[in-house]
């Protein structure tokens, strides 16, 4: 029984990262593959934690992997975050863009 | 068992090849961090755990933040602040390259027979991995790469240190050039004020494992100047860069290390051991010391000042 | 008693701490250089300097009272465990060359660098550090402690070439740097391959290992290979000497001296160590002959692009590919039961310090006249000889220790390795000697020629130069000058310990 | 012994990569890529020629010998990345000349 839940979420999680790896290669711009990564990875790292945790030895290690996660997600939040922002920048303050106008959440000096 | 093996190489080599080949240098650098924490994953399969953190943190972290800072500032020059959209995976025109086909048979009947003579060898057990077996308890070490750095074989790790400080003094000719300021952003700054002090606490932790089990000042001064790199980059209050960096602070792992090794190599009877019941504040000392050094240097070398 | 007690614990002291002290001392020095205030410099130098006088004249001292090379396992741990220091009289003898080309550089660089230049703060802290990677080289028994060693000596020489921090000066301080990452991964693949077949780092039971298997395994020939390769690409032999001339050309002149006496000369060392070590486990006459071919290629050729030259540091520099092509000559008679074999590895360590003394005298020379021409062409050594009489005499005899003119250290090599040829009944090389003699001559005589030119008005309204800089040049080529006549005298001592084979002699 | 010998050509493979690199690539951080590349493979072979200890652990000398390579290679790579930022700072070039010229040519 556990160990047949253990394959279900390991392959639900294998299938979320293969949904995420193929967008990032797949989806047309930066913004949308950040999408791909932030969403579909965390959340086939979630399921992999899951499934690790049915297995865990000791509370101790439990606590660990859900730790584990908890960080891997605020990086990955924090990460995408970062990129869009710098896209959004660069999109907008370089000449070269197709927006003219000087973007509207520019950096103060 | 295998598989894993087999996918594991499949996969490393893809990635060394494509950051080899990588259409700009800083995909490649991407695509090298990738490989790094890939290479950590094959030593933790080979049973070298003290290996994979070391990668992890310095071999991938390092090298290819490194990479990446300097990618960055050349494409950025080149075609004024804006890039071609996104990483793709090119696989037939590298740039870059030089066609040279008598090098590349060299280099490739070299290779050949690098293959046949590896596969040739008969590894011996030799006598170094049975002396530290037998020698581990006399160490008063417990963990054995840990001994073997810092007892068996500590004029390595001290030389080392050397070549770390030279190259930090060496890099002062090569001013780096003044980073893009970066804004003060809420969301970052919230999340580095969590992940600093928890980097910090990481980096002492590692440092009082290494004498038991994996990790050691190397790892731990590769965390400590992540941590310190990333209060940076968020502008945060406790920022300490300035003060790291200076020589003395630099200087002070290298010091402690010879100091220790002359005076209680003395008392021991040969350079750079320690008299019997005293190796394990010692040890703790010269890491502790090496740990704060490791760290300022790695810093020192991503150079820069402050942001502002 | 309490004297004998204070001897013992002397005694047991200098066991303990005196070969580790070579490395440490200096790199203690180039610690309070780096992180002290720089009016405490120049005092903790020549106290750094003194000492490590001291240090060596102690294991002088020790080994005139014993032939046995003096030992050290550091941490006390022997060696398959441990890393061992060993000071054999190669050792040694690089111990003192080291000793006295720094004694002149540091005097000369005190005087060179403007006070309070931004350079000088780099140069101090770097070329100590260097001086201990340098003597780590020399000592080291552990293969893999002599990569470390050899990086230390590669990274604090990159440092030193881009000291200036010009573009000229990056571009070859990167392209010398490349070189040597290279090379260091090629000696570190030997490492791999021979401390997988025999299971241990130290290099006289790797040695001992691959003799006792008998039929020695072919991937040994692969590692010796490799070493070679590595070490050729660091000693610059031709052709893998690309990088040599721009990096030594365009390094300042302190930094030229260190590199071409000491940093050439510390991969030629290992490479000789590893050769002796080997030599009885696999046939390597044929491996010799290519390295002594090689070695005429560079001398020739090296001679050649010297006397195309413009630049009177690069034509220097490229003196330096022709000299380094005579020490692998030797090698072809440097072979187990070989005749002359003795006299070849006498050759090339007269011929090594004799280059080293000659080519930093050399630099230091050169450096005077260039600042005091303010120019860096040939150019600038018009009227040398009235305007800086005493750099030009350093010049000149620092040339005859390089064209081998009696009675030079230079001419003493010359005539071993040429005995050396006859014992060997290989005296076709001796046209080759006389050859390159006739080419060196030619660069020689071509920057000669030019000072007793009347010196061109513009240099006249130059400020004087410190004396001590042409001096520090003059002991240097006045030691290379007259090294003939101690030459016997350091055959014997270097005879009188077995380095050799046993049962191989002259 | 199978679960080994499979990174014996992984290793041999990754020296070639990398030896490749630093012969061929133009672009300085490009070479000094491949050396980072070489030099795992180098370190991969020397973990992999070792017999691992009877609980599967690794030969605790080859483990240290490697920390050693790889703080090494990383002074290495910072020095170089370092002359190499300031040199394209100075003169607007992410090549040697040397390089450069030998592109043009071909």
């Amino acid at each position: 029984m556990l160990e047949a839940l253990t394959w279900l979420l390991l392959a639900l999680a294998a299938l979320f990262f293969s949904a995420g790896t193929l967008g990032l290669l797949r989806l047309p711009d930066t913004l949308s593959r950040i999408h791909a990564l932030t969403k579909a990875d965390n959340l086939g790292l979630g399921l992999a934690a899951l499934a690790l945790l049915l297995h865990a030895e000791s509370w101790a290690a439990a606590a660990q992997i859900g730790l584990i996660w908890l960080l891997a997600l605020a990086a990955s939040a924090t990460s995408g975050y970062l990129i869009a922002r710098r896209c959004l920048l660069e999109s907008h303050g370089t000449p070269a863009s197709t927006l003219g106008a000087p973007p509207p959440g520019a950096p103060p000096p | 068992m295998n598989a894993i093996d087999l996918l594991l190489a499949l996969a490393l080599l893809l990635l060394a090849g494509s950051a080899l080949l990588a259409r700009s240098v800083q995909t490649a650098s991407v695509l090298f961090i990738a490989f790094g924490l890939l290479l950590a994953l094959v030593w933790v399969r080979l049973g070298a755990p003290d290996v994979a953190l070391a990668e992890a943190a310095i071999g991938a972290g390092v090298a290819g933040a490194l990479l990446m800072l300097a990618a960055s500032e050349f494409e950025s020059r080149r075609i004024g602040g804006s890039r071609a959209a996104g990483p793709r995976l090119p696989w037939p025109r590298p740039q870059g390259w030089r066609p040279r086909w008598a090098l590349v048979l060299l280099a490739l009947a070299c290779a050949a027979v690098l293959l046949l003579a590896v596969l040739a060898i008969e590894p011996l057990a030799g006598a170094a991995t049975e002396a530290v077996a037998r020698n581990l308890p006399q160490s008063e070490i417990a963990h054995p790469v840990t001994a073997v750095l810092l007892s068996f074989r500590a004029y390595d790790t001290l030389l080392e240190i050397a070549v770390l400080l030279v190259a930090v003094v060496a890099v002062q000719a090569a001013p780096a050039p003044p980073q893009r300021a970066l804004a003060h952003d809420p969301v970052l700054a919230r999340v580095a004020a969590i992940t600093v002090p928890l980097a910090l606490l990481v980096a002492l932790y590692l440092l009082w494992a290494g004498s038991s089990r994996s990790g050691g000042a190397f790892q731990a001064g590769a965390v400590l100047a992540g941590a310190v790199l990333l209060a940076r980059f968020a502008s945060l209050p406790l920022d300490p860069q300035s003060r790291l960096t200076r020589p003395p602070v630099l200087a002070l792992g290298l010091a402690l290390f010879i100091l220790i090794g002359l005076v209680a190599g003395a008392l021991a009877g040969a350079a750079l051991g320690y008299p019997s019941g005293w190796v394990k504040p010692l040890v703790l000392a010269i890491e502790a010391a090496l740990m704060v050094s490791i760290g300022a240097t790695l810093v020192a070398l991503f150079g820069g000042s402050k942001t502002a | 008693m309490t004297e004998a007690m204070t001897e013992a614990m002397t005694e047991a002291m200098t066991e303990a701490l005196l070969l580790p002290l070579l490395v440490l001392w200096p790199l203690v020095v180039g610690l309070g250089v780096y992180a002290l205030p720089e009016r405490a410099s120049a005092a903790l130098q020549v106290l750094g300097t003194l000492v490590l006088a001291g240090l060596i004249a102690t294991v002088f001292a020790t080994m005139l009272a014993s032939p046995e090379p003096l030992r050290a396992a550091l941490g006390g741990w022997a060696a398959p465990l441990g890393i061992e220091l060993v000071a054999d009289r190669l050792a040694q003898a690089m111990l003192l060359l080291t000793l006295l080309v720094y004694a002149a550089v540091l005097l000369y660089a005190q005087a060179y660098f403007a006070h309070g230049s931004e350079a000088a703060q780099r140069f101090w802290p770097l070329a100590w550090m260097l001086w201990a990677g340098l003597n780590a080289g020399y000592l080291s028994a552990d293969l893999f402690n002599l990569y470390v060693a050899l990086e230390l000596v590669g990274l604090a020489a990159v440092g030193l070439t881009a000291l200036t921090g010009q573009s000229t000066a990056l571009a070859a301080a990167l392209r010398y740097l490349l070189a040597a990452l290279l090379a260091s991964n090629l000696f570190l693949l030997a490492v791999v391959l021979l401390y997988a077949a025999t299971g241990s780092l130290a290099l006289d039971s790797i040695g001992a290992h691959l003799a006792a298997v008998g039929t020695t395994p072919w991937y040994a020939k692969l590692a010796l290979a490799l070493v070679l390769v590595s070490l050729a690409l660091k000693t610059a032999l031709a052709p893998l000497h690309f990088w040599l001339p721009a990096a030594h050309g365009n390094a300042v002149t302190p930094v030229s001296a260190l590199l071409s006496a000491l940093v050439l000369k510390v991969s030629l060392l290992i490479f000789l160590r590893l050769w002796l070590e080997f030599a009885p486990a696999l046939d390597l006459a044929a491996l010799g002959l290519l390295l002594a071919l090689l070695g005429l290629l560079a001398s020739v050729w090296g001679s050649v692009l010297a006397l195309t030259q413009r630049k009177i540091k690069m034509l220097i520099a490229y003196s330096s590919v022709a000299q380094v092509g005579y020490l692998f000559l030797p090698f072809a008679w440097l072979l187990p039961g070989g005749l002359g074999a003795a006299l070849a590895l006498e050759a090339t360590v007269l011929h090594l310090l004799a280059h080293a003394l000659a080519k930093a005298a050399m630099f230091l020379a050169a450096g005077v006249l260039v600042l005091s021409a303010g120019r860096d062409d040939l150019v600038s050594l018009r009227g040398a000889v009235a305007r800086e009489p005493l750099a030009f005499a350093a010049l000149t005899l620092a040339g005859v220790s390089l064209i081998g003119l009696p009675p030079s250290l230079g001419f003493a090599a010359k005539w071993q390795m040429m005995q050396a040829a006859l014992l060997a009944d290989q005296w076709p090389w001796l046209l080759w000697l006389l050859g390159g003699t006739l080419l060196t001559a030619a660069y020689v005589f071509r920057v000669l020629r030019l000072a007793f030119l009347p010196t061109p008005e513009a240099f006249e309204a130059r400020a004087p130069l410190p004396q001590r800089l042409s001096l520090c040049a003059l002991a240097l080529a006045l030691l290379a000058a007259l090294g003939g006549f101690g030459a016997a005298a350091l055959s014997d001592w270097l005879a009188a310990e077995t380095l050799l084979w046993p049962g191989s002699g002259a | 012994m199978s679960g080994v010998s499979i990174w014996l050509p992984t290793g041999s493979a990754l020296v070639l990569f990398g030896l490749l690199g630093m012969l061929l690539a133009s672009s300085i951080l490009r070479k000094l890529l491949a050396f980072n590349v070489m030099g795992s493979g180098i370190f991969l072979l020397l973990l992999a020629l070792r017999p691992p200890g009877p609980d599967g652990v690794a030969d605790p000398v080859a483990q240290a010998l490697i920390i050693t390579g790889i703080v090494i290679a990383i002074a290495a790579t910072a020095l170089g990345v370092r002359l190499a930022r300031r040199y394209h700072q100075l003169s607007g070039q992410t090549e040697l000349p040397e390089d450069r010229a030998a592109t043009r040519d071909d």
